[in-house]
Order: structure tokens, then C-alpha cells, then sequence
């Protein structure tokens, strides 16, 4: 039964991949593009990798589309040129999946349980990760403690995101929106005619928050964690954007403290793991930070998931800003 | 006693494959639509029916405590409908373009942003 | 069953080579960033088929279950995303710029803009 | 009591895929946005609330309950005020919901 | 004092949130700089320890090796972090005035903390035992280098920095793609664990064409990391385009970087053995690196903008690494490792000639330098030093690496490669020339804009990297040392 969900799944991928490739509208391409990551997250659902389709959703269908759409938003939805050079692009795409082709001809089947990869390192994640670092969700207590490096790896990689999209487009290009609108005559910039709309968003809004933050705090036991709260955190903020223009939004929580969240929330991360340099043990060693080695690591999974949440959300925020800020420049 | 409840799996497996028949023929509007809004409402359907396929694999594996990512899908999947409403807005000639047919729209005068009301006939 | 046994790898490679080709002969910046979007996409499809087990369950202990998949390569995966965020983030937003000061997303009306300089 | 359970939760999630099929047809033969956008919504409603109460019925009184009845709420008011705003918005960029389909223009 | 290692990548790491979190603007160059000097010392400790007691492996999170991510710093690694953070520190102290002129003041916060960031991605490639680590590290000094490309004045630094994005990224998924296969084999992510389990794969039969297909997109994906010869177009415009401090830090330290990730994937992973013998890496290697030489080096003759010229000569330099690699001999390998260092110096103190000349006239062409002798004439004497290195004059530290690579080359037999390394430097001959010649033997300059000499603060920076030239010329013992004894421990298979 899973394999025909699995295939189907992978049917209607490459079909979609096809469609991006032959379609040259960007609106349509944008919503396919929706429409793979979604098809990506269920694909990873039906094998077993639950926290990585929570993130694509999330990431790929969410953030993703909205950061496209405010892009075409402010530049333009045509494309005009034709594909170039197709014939040479087709020789050397055939040509490296073909090598890959090759490659995996040696590799184990698929779903194959004596494969290397389960018998040396996983099986003592899967074992011991319940005693040493006490948390159900083995792919967090690997995220957070076993290989907690590289998740701070991958909150400095989303603060450079922020830091450049700062840096290239400023916040006074941002508090220029304000004044464009302004000038231009438009006053209200938001979707006041949708009354329904409206009312149901403020609604959800407090829920969206509420859903984040106990996203935030399950990680140990469900899917979930820091990054996945960040985002649907900042879906919540993106959702009062959308509605009640961005202007509003920006009065709620300015671009600059944004991004001094940002900069606390790496800061979190890092401070974690110095102390636990000062108190004796390696960096990022959550034993030394409680007498009882099991509390200290989930006091430290508990604060490094605080840092990678504020974090996410403030510079998916400063991102969506920064776009949309970039609005009125087309008309 | 045990024989009804072996039934449920086999109820959850024709479920899910009418499911997937369904997220088919939506991708295939959505690949074909001519219109721009055709898309985002295949967008729309496919989302929610990825939703009900993930709570119906949830209950075939007999993890059903999985459901916190269908919450999430239906979550993201408004985000993105109100995001593609929040681009169109007040943006008529936006939508044109964004329609693969290129079907000549009467369009006798160009309409300017915020003149609402509806001016053109769209259709195939 | 062989063919159920690689099909996995063999539509991530599909799927690698479409983005590979979008991203190669398409001209549009934006089209380019949904290209190397793919791109990396499948590469994750990859590495989740790798982590499968028969029969086993998703990596998260829960009572009377005995086989799970394999945790790590979903790790590796959940940063692999936040880093492909993170380029389409950075890569969007020099489009903006780009289209700000050149008129237009194109790469040859760029080159075109560039050269009659 | 549990052959009860299992025939309604049965007849629940058919009657949702039936609903959810007709939806699928539903948006290939409709002439129009409008009347596709009709077909896919009211039946995404209906496939949808059928298919999580069926599934509520079989998972009695657990965690999974409680959430099913989150995403069932969540469904029963978000996806009709989409379908609503979509309607709207395309009522406004100009999509004329033509009266009778023998005005092909 | 065993958590040198890990202090070593925090440092940069998390003083760039700090530079954010303060309004006031100079104070971010503090920060940075105190930053960048904190971690050359602390690049110093480091190569004395390891120098003197061989290898520091450190658990991160305090879990050991193939499960939790360790640092293993040997000798090879310990001289890329003395380079990278030794150029970080002088750009650093050279970046106060430039960037004044090149950058908008509102990003200068955001500027600083992107430098900062991209030193803790390269120090942490360098460092790192883990292979995943090594691609995430390798994204975050990328992402930050994108950004930093794209903050050039000219609008054609976004449209590089573009390019170099998208190329970058099929580099870093190909890189990924090699990983995953190697992981898929032997099920760690522990360079030296790796290493052990790839040996116990009997290449002959089973795992040999994930092997190689692993191996082939490795070499692929650093290749374009490496801007080797055929796969270079992103390097020119990047470096042009980009505002005069970034070139002076990507110049000097990434390229380097990624030749280290070249040596650490074929050499400690897949092996000596299996990569040379049986995938014959030398001769891929050679082709290359010969084109590299030979046409990047005509190209650039040709160039008006000497920014271009510049960076097409980097090219050239890095043909002369890689065919060190390919001799695949100890002295052709510590040559190549050599030249990794002298280059860093050449370049370094070359681009920051064109800061100042930046600086001060605004842009570098060619005729922007008529004249400039008389008038700035610290500035040029050091652009004369700096290619006299280059060419491989006798005295500076150009000479020691290329007479390595001909010893290495001659004693391999390989004449005519021999022949080529000359006319390599004959070519750079004449492209140094060209510049030398407008600057002091032009006639007369028609408006004479009283472009006085460059301020003390990019002049010391730019004589210190000459004196490091010309010392690290005549006694070679320090880097020689070090690179000899790198190069015996690649040949082992890293496991020394």
C-alpha cells in the first residue's frame, strides 16, 4: 500500500517538474512550485520523515511562495526570453544523470533494513538517546545535543540571510514604503474590502501564535522544534501583514528591532554553549549546566530551541518586510 | 469481533487512493487552467486534500499522533491563498498577464488599479 | 521488485536533472532561483529515501514499537532546508535590487544593458 | 457498539469520498471560474468535514481526537472564507460570473 | 586550554551578532576588528600546539567522534587557519577608511557582521572533522560572500553576485549529493571514521560505482568552488565588482579554503590509494590546471580594469596549486600547500594596492594609473614588490613555491609541465609590467588632481603583507616546515 502512495507521489512530482519547466508564466510557475513543495512534504510523510515534511510545508509552500509573490510583485510576472542554448543544457543535464544513474546502481534498495547506514551510527541514536539526552523525538535530541553544531550552523546561516537582505536593501529603504504610500496618495494599502476576510484572520491570528509556541515547547515529544515554531510564528505575523497592510505591521515591531531579536536570539544559542565552556564541559556539553546530567540537557535543548525560534521568526519577518517594502517601487 | 476493526485499514487505503485520484485531476487544472484564479483554487484543493490524505496515512501507520503537520498544511495553505489574494489586489491587468490562454479579454479601455467593478468577460 | 527497489533514487534524479535544465537554460532570474529550487529539493528526496527501513516507523520512541527509520539523514535534511531558504531569500532579494537599477529580470537584456554601456 | 462505530465511521468517509471525487469532476466540467470555483469549494467542505468526523469516530476519546476537531475547525471556517475571498478578489480584477453557459463569447 | 578549537570559529561567530546590536556605527569596525586580531592569536596558539604536539581532536557537545561532530586540527588545517585569519586581521585593519568610500553607512553594521560571519564559515571548514559540517560551514561563508559581493557600488556587483550564487549553490548541492553517496555507503559523517570504513570497501566489486560517481561530483562541486579552469566564470566578475575589502579577504582566503577541502575529501577520505591509482585524479587534475595557467594568464594581459587582471591571474595562481596536487608526490604536494600560502600573500598585499589606488582615483583602470608613481609612491612600490612575488622573482616568496613545483616537476620528469610554469611566470611578466610601466614611466599626466599618497591606515596593513612577502622569501622554514609535514600526512591518509 505505501508503495503506491510513494509512487503515485513521485508520479505527480515529475509531473510537476515538467510543468515548471515547460510553463513560462511566473504567477503559474510560483503556484507549482506551491503546489512540489507540498507534494515534497507528503512524499517525506509517507517515509517517515515527519519533522523534515513539517519544515518543507512550512518553509517551501509557506515561506517560500510569499517571499516569490512579493518578489514578482515588485518586478514583473513575464517572461520573455526564450529558453537559450537548449541542446548543449540537455547533453550536459543527460550526462550527469546519467553518472548518477551509475552511481546508484551499487547503492542499497530502497527501504532495505540491512543497509550500512542502519547498522553503525543510528542504531545508538535510536537506543541510547532516551537515557542520555531524554527526549522521545530522536531527530531532536540529535538536532539539539548530538550534533547541536551544526544547528547552530544552521541559525547563523538564517542570520545571514536577514543580515544580507539588510545590508542590500536597508531599513530606510523599508521606512520609505511608509512615506511612497503616502505620497502616492494611497492611504489604506490593505485588503479592506474583504470584511469576512478580516474578522476571520483577527481570529485566527491569537490561535496561529498559540499553535507556535506549543510547536516550540513539543519538540522533545512530536514533530517540532525551534525552526518549525519560528516559521509558523512569523506565517501569524505575515497573515497581519497580508491584511492589515504594512504599514500597521511595521508599527507593531519595526525592521531594527527585528533584527536586535535576530541578533539576542544567536546570541542565546551561542551564550548556551559558552557557558557550558566556562562551567567546565565542551562547547554546546548540556551535562555540566544541571548536577543531574539528563535536566541539563533538556534546560539546554530547552534554551537552544528558545534561540533558533526567535531567531527564525524575526528574520522570516525582516525578510518579508524588506519585500513587500519594496512594493509601490514598480507603479 | 476483531474481524469489523480489520476492516478499517482497507477503508483507510481506498480512502487515501481516491485521495490521491482527486490531488491528480486537481494538478492537472492547476497545470491547465487557463485563468489565473483557476490555479490558485486548484492551489486551494490540492492543499486541503493533502491535509485529509496525511490524516488518513496517519491512521493506516497507526501513528495517529501525527496530526500536528495536517494542522500545519491547512495553516500554510491559507497563508499562501491569502498571499496570492493580497498580489491580485487591485491589480486587474495583473491577472491578464498571469493567464496562460492568451484569450483576447474585451478589454476596451486599460482599467487603472482602483477602478473595481468588473470590465472584462473572462472566460475560455 | 528491482524496480521498486531504486525508483526512489531514480525520480530524485529525474527531478534533479528538470531543475538542473531550468536552472541552465532559463533566462529569468526568478525562473532560475524556482530551477535551483527543484535543484535541491531532490537532493533531499534522496537522502529521505536513503533513512526509509521496511516496516519501520517514524523516528520518534513511542511504546510497543520496535523498528524506526533511520534519524539521521533527517537531521541533515532539516538544516539542508533552512540553507536552501536562505539562498532563495538572498537570491530574491538581489533580483529586487538587480531589477531596481536595470529595468528589467532578464539575463540577456541585462548583458544587452551592460554591453551598450 | 463497535460494529456501530465502524459502519459510520465506513459510511462517513465514503460519503466524503464521494463528495471529494464529484469535487474533482466537478472543476473539469464546469464551463466557468465561477461555477468551478462553486464545485471545488462546497465540496472540499463536505469532503473534508465527512472524512475527519469518520476518523474522529474511529479514534475515540484521544489526543487524536482533540486535534482532528482543531483541524476540523480550522477547515469548516477557513476554507469557505477563501473560497469567498477568492471570489471576491476575482469579482474585482474583472471575472464575470456569466449567467448562462450559451454565452460563449 | 583544549577548547582552542572551538574558540577559535566562536569568536568571529558570535561578535557579528554583537556588531548588530550597536547603533553606533564605528563601533562595529571595533568590534570586528578586535574580533579578527582575537582570533589570529588564537590562530597562533593553536599552530605552536599543534605544531609541537601533533593533532587536537575536540568533541563539540562533549560526544565522541562518529557520533557527536569533532574537530580534528592537524597540521594542515592549523596553516589554512593561520593564513585565513592572519589576511582577516590585516583586511580588517585596512577595511576603516575604504570602506567609508564604497560602502553605504546605513549597511556598514550589516557590512561588518557579513565579514565576521564569512571568517567563522572558512575558520570553521578548516577545522572541522565532520563532513556535513563542512557543507554547512561552507554555506555560511558563501551566503555571506554573496552578500558581500552584492553590496558593490556598481550595479553590475548584484549581476555578479547573481552568477556567483547560482553557481555556487550547484557547487554546494554537488558537494551534498557526493556526501549523501558517501554516507549512504558507509553509514558515518566522521572524516577519519570515513576514511577507515571507505578503505574496508572492496572497491573491485561491491560500492565501486557509488564510489566513484561520489567521488566524480566531490571533484566537480569543489572544482567550481575552486574556480578551476573551465568552471571559473563567476571569479572575474566577483571580484571586480566587489567593494576593495571583500576582494582583499575572498582573494586571499577562499580559494585556499576550498583547495584545503580538495586535499581533506580526496586525500584523508577517499584515500591516496584509490584516488591517484585507480581514478587517476593526477590527470584530471592536469589538464586544467595547464589551461588555468596558460589562458588565464593570456587573458589577463589584455584587461583594462586591473581589478580583472588581478583575478584572472588568481586563476592562473590556482592552476599552479592544483597542479602541485596532480604531480601527486610529496614534494609536488608540498608545494602546492605552499603556494597556497605565498599566494595569500601575493594577493592579499596586490589587492590592497588597488584599494588605496580605489580610494583615492575612485576606480583602477589602466589610466588611472598614469602618473601614479610620483604621486603615490609607497602605494606602487608595494603593487612592484607584490609582482615582482608574483612573477616568482628570487628574494620573495613567489620564487620559494615556484622553484618547489619545478623541483617536484623535473623530478617527476615532466619537462614540458616545467616549461609551462615558465612561461606562466613570463606571462605575468609582462601583465605587471603593463601596470608598472603606465604608473612611473608615463609621460605627462595631463590634469595633474592632486591624488596625494594613500592614508597610514591601508599603507601599514599593505607593507606588512610586503615584509611578510619578502621575509617569508628568504627564510622559508616556518612554511616550508609546515607544509613538508602536511604533505607527509596527506600522503598517510590524514590517520598520522
Amino acid at each position: 500500500m505505501e508503495l503506491i502512495i510513494d509512487i503515485t507521489l513521485l508520479t505527480f512530482l515529475g509531473l510537476t517538474a515538467l510543468a515548471i519547466n515547460r510553463i513560462d508564466k511566473l504567477f503559474c510557475i510560483i503556484m507549482l512550485s506551491g503546489i512540489y513543495s507540498l507534494l515534497c512534504a507528503s512524499l517525506f510523510v509517507s517515509m517517515d520523515a515527519v519533522d523534515v515534511a513539517f519544515t518543507e510545508a512550512a518553509v517551501g509552500t509557506g515561506i517560500a511562495t510569499v517571499l516569490l509573490l512579493s518578489t514578482i510583485g515588485a518586478t514583473d510576472t513575464q517572461q520573455r526570453s526564450a529558453p537559450q542554448r537548449p541542446l548543449f543544457a540537455l547533453l550536459v543535464v543527460c550526462a550527469t544523470g546519467a553518472i548518477l544513474v551509475y552511481g546508484t546502481m551499487d547503492m542499497p534498495a530502497f527501504g532495505d533494513p540491512d543497509a550500512p547506514i542502519h547498522h553503525h551510527v543510528a542504531p545508538r541514536y535510536l537506543e541510547m538517546s532516551q537515557q542520555e539526552v531524554g527526549s522521545d523525538n530522536i531527530v531532536t535530541s540529535i538536532l539539539s545535543s548530538y550534533r547541536g553544531f551544526d544547528t547552530l550552523g544552521e541559525t547563523v546561516v538564517i542570520f545571514t540571510a536577514g543580515l544580507s537582505v539588510v545590508g542590500l536593501i536597508g531599513f530606510r529603504g523599508m521606512q520609505k514604503f511608509g512615506d511612497r504610500q503616502r505620497a502616492a496618495g494611497i492611504t489604506q494599502d490593505d485588503m479592506g474590502k474583504h470584511l469576512v476576510l478580516r474578522i476571520v484572520i483577527k481570529m485566527f491570528i491569537p490561535l496561529i501564535l498559540l499553535f507556535a509556541l506549543y510547536v516550540q515547547f513539543h519538540g522533545d515529544f512530536g514533530p517540532g522544534g525551534g525552526f518549525q515554531a519560528g516559521v509558523i510564528f512569523a506565517s501569524g505575523f505575515i497573515f497581519y501583514t497580508l491584511m492589515f497592510g504594512l504599514d500597521a505591521a511595521m508599527r507593531v515591531v519595526s525592521p531594527r528591532t527585528l533584527s536586535y531579536i535576530a541578533a539576542l536570539g544567536v546570541l542565546t544559542y551561542g551564550g548556551v554553549g559558552i557557558t557550558t565552556l566556562l562551567m567546565g564541559g565542551n562547547f554546546l556539553d548540556y551535562n555540566v549546566l544541571r548536577p543531574d546530567p539528563l535536566q541539563g540537557q533538556h534546560l539546554g535543548i530547552f534554551l537552544i530551541e528558545l534561540g533558533v525560534g526567535t531567531t527564525v521568526f524575526s528574520i522570516m519577518v525582516l525578510i518579508f518586510f524588506a519585500f513587500s517594502s519594496r512594493k509601490g517601487l514598480r507603479q | 469481533m476483531s474481524s469489523i476493526l480489520e476492516l478499517m485499514p482497507s477503508v483507510y487505503a481506498g480512502a487515501s487512493l481516491a485521495l490521491l485520484a482527486v490531488m491528480g485531476s486537481t494538478l492537472v487544472r492547476a497545470i491547465l487552467g487557463p485563468t489565473a484564479f483557476d490555479r490558485v483554487m486548484a492551489v486551494n484543493m490540492f492543499g486541503t486534500k493533502t491535509v485529509l490524505l496525511l490524516s488518513l496515512l496517519g491512521f493506516l501507520s497507526g501513528r495517529p499522533d501525527f496530526l500536528d503537520i495536517a494542522l500545519v498544511y491547512a495553516l500554510v495553505n491559507f497563508l499562501s491563498t491569502i498571499a496570492v489574494l493580497r498580489f491580485f489586489e487591485g491589480r486587474p491587468q495583473v491577472v491578464k498577464q498571469c493567464s496562460t490562454t492568451d484569450v483576447d479579454l474585451d478589454v476596451n479601455h486599460d482599467a487603472d488599479p482602483d477602478a473595481s467593478g468588473p470590465t472584462t468577460a473572462m472566460e475560455e | 521488485m528491482n524496480i521498486g527497489a531504486h525508483y526512489n533514487y531514480w525520480v530524485a534524479i529525474f527531478l534533479m536533472m528538470t531543475g538542473f535544465y531550468v536552472v541552465i537554460t532559463h533566462g529569468n532570474l526568478i525562473k532560475k532561483l524556482i530551477g535551483l529550487n527543484l535543484f535541491t529539493t531532490s537532493v533531499f528526496i534522496l537522502y529521505i529515501s536513503l533513512a526509509k527501513v521496511k516496516g519501520g516507523t517514524a523516528p520518534i520512541i513511542a511504546p510497543g514499537i520496535e523498528v524506526y527509520s533511520n534519524p539521521l539523514p533527517h537531521v541533515l535534511i532539516l538544516t539542508a532546508i533552512v540553507v536552501g531558504v536562505a539562498t532563495t531569500a538572498v537570491g530574491l532579494a538581489l533580483v529586487l535590487l538587480i531589477y531596481d537599477r536595470y529595468g528589467t529580470i532578464e539575463e540577456d537584456e541585462i548583458r544587452l544593458k551592460d554591453d551598450s554601456l | 457498539m463497535e460494529t456501530f462505530l465502524v459502519l459510520a465511521s465506513t459510511l462517513c468517509i465514503s460519503m466524503g469520498v464521494f463528495l471529494g471525487i464529484t469535487g474533482a469532476i466537478g472543476i473539469f466540467r464546469m464551463p466557468n471560474f465561477f461555477a468551478r470555483l462553486h464545485a471545488a469549494s462546497v465540496t472540499d467542505s463536505g469532503c473534508a468535514f465527512m472524512l475527519l468526523f469518520g476518523l474522529m469516530l474511529q479514534s475515540g476519546f484521544t489526543l487524536a481526537t482533540i486535534k482532528l476537531c482543531f483541524i476540523l475547525l480550522f477547515f469548516l471556517i477557513s476554507s469557505p472564507t477563501a473560497a469567498h475571498a477568492l471570489a471576491k478578489t476575482a469579482l474585482s480584477c474583472g471575472a464575470q460570473p456569466t449567467s448562462s453557459p450559451r454565452e460563449e463569447r | 586550554m583544549n577548547h582552542l578549537a572551538a574558540i577559535q570559529v566562536i569568536i568571529p561567530l558570535l561578535c557579528a551578532p554583537l556588531c548588530m546590536l550597536l547603533r553606533w556605527r564605528t563601533g562595529a569596525w571595533l568590534i570586528a576588528t578586535l574580533a579578527t586580531w582575537a582570533t589570529f592569536g588564537v590562530s597562533l596558539v593553536l599552530a605552536r600546539t599543534v605544531i609541537l604536539n601533533g593533532a587536537i581532536t575536540y568533541d563539540m557537545g562533549g560526544w565522541p567522534a562518529p557520533w557527536g561532530i569533532s574537530y580534528h586540527v592537524d597540521i594542515l588545517s592549523a596553516f589554512v587557519v593561520l593564513i585565513v585569519s592572519g589576511v582577516a586581521a590585516l583586511t580588517l585593519a585596512f577595511a576603516y577608511k575604504s570602506v567609508q568610500r564604497e560602502i553605504r553607512p546605513e549597511s556598514l553594521r550589516a557590512f561588518y557582521a557579513l565579514l565576521l560571519i564569512c571568517l567563522a564559515g572558512l575558520l570553521g571548514i578548516a577545522l572541522t572533522g565532520d563532513a556535513f559540517n563542512i557543507y554547512v560551514f561552507l554555506e555560511i561563508s558563501s551566503l555571506s560572500a554573496y552578500a558581500l559581493i552584492g553590496m558593490g557600488q556598481r550595479r553590475r556587483a548584484l549581476r555578479a553576485a547573481f552568477q556567483y550564487l547560482i553557481m555556487g549553490t550547484i557547487g554546494a548541492t554537488f558537494i551534498l549529493i557526493g556526501i549523501g553517496l558517501l554516507y549512504s555507503l558507509t553509514g558515518t559523517l566522521n572524516i577519519q571514521d570515513l576514511a577507515s570504513r571507505v578503505e574496508m570497501i572492496p572497491t573491485s566489486t561491491y560500492g565501486n560505482h557509488t564510489l566513484i560517481t561520489a567521488f566524480a561530483f566531490l571533484t566537480v562541486g569543489l572544482s567550481l568552488k575552486l574556480a578551476l579552469f573551465p568552471l571559473h566564470l563567476w571569479l572575474p566578475n566577483a571580484y571586480t565588482y566587489a567593494p576593495s575589502v571583500v576582494t582583499i579577504f575572498l582573494a586571499a582566503t577562499a580559494t585556499k579554503v576550498a583547495v584545503y577541502m580538495l586535499l581533506r575529501f580526496s586525500f584523508c577520505i577517499l584515500g591516496q590509494r584509490f584516488v591517484f591509482e585507480q581514478l587517476t585524479l593526477g590527470n584530471i587534475l592536469l589538464l586544467p590546471s595547464l589551461a588555468a595557467i596558460l589562458v588565464a594568464s593570456l587573458v589577463a594581459i589584455f584587461q583594462y580594469d586591473i581589478k580583472r587582471m588581478l583575478a584572472y591571474s588568481s586563476i592562473a595562481q590556482i592552476g599552479y596549486m592544483t597542479l602541485g596536487i596532480s604531480l601527486n608526490s610529496h614534494a609536488g604536494l608540498s608545494a602546492g600547500i605552499l603556494h597556497m600560502f605565498n599566494h595569500a600573500l601575493m594577493k592579499g598585499a596586490l589587492f590592497m594596492v588597488m584599494g588605496a589606488v580605489a580610494y583615492r582615483t575612485g576606480s583602477v583602470y589602466l589610466s588611472d594609473f598614469r602618473g601614479l608613481g610620483r604621486r603615490m609612491p609607497w602605494t606602487m612600490a608595494a603593487f612592484v614588490f607584490g609582482g615582482l612575488s608574483l612573477m616568482g622573482v628570487p628574494l620573495t616568496a613567489g620564487f620559494i613555491s615556484k622553484w618547489i613545483l619545478l623541483q617536484a616537476t623535473l623530478e617527476a620528469g615532466w619537462w614540458p609541465v616545467t616549461a609551462i610554469i615558465l612561461l606562466g611566470s613570463l606571462l605575468a611578466v609582462i601583465y605587471i609590467w603593463r601596470v608598472v610601466e603606465t604608473a612611473y614611466f608615463n609621460p605627462r599626466h595631463e590634469i595633474e588632481h592632486g591624488t596625494e599618497e594613500a592614508p597610514l591606515s591601508m599603507l601599514l596593513p599593505m607593507w606588512v603583507l610586503i615584509g611578510a612577502n619578502i621575509y617569508f622569501g628568504i627564510d622559508t622554514s616556518i612554511p616550508l616546515h609546515m607544509a613538508e609535514r602536511a604533505a607527509t600526512i596527506l600522503m598517510s591518509g590524514g590517520t598520522l
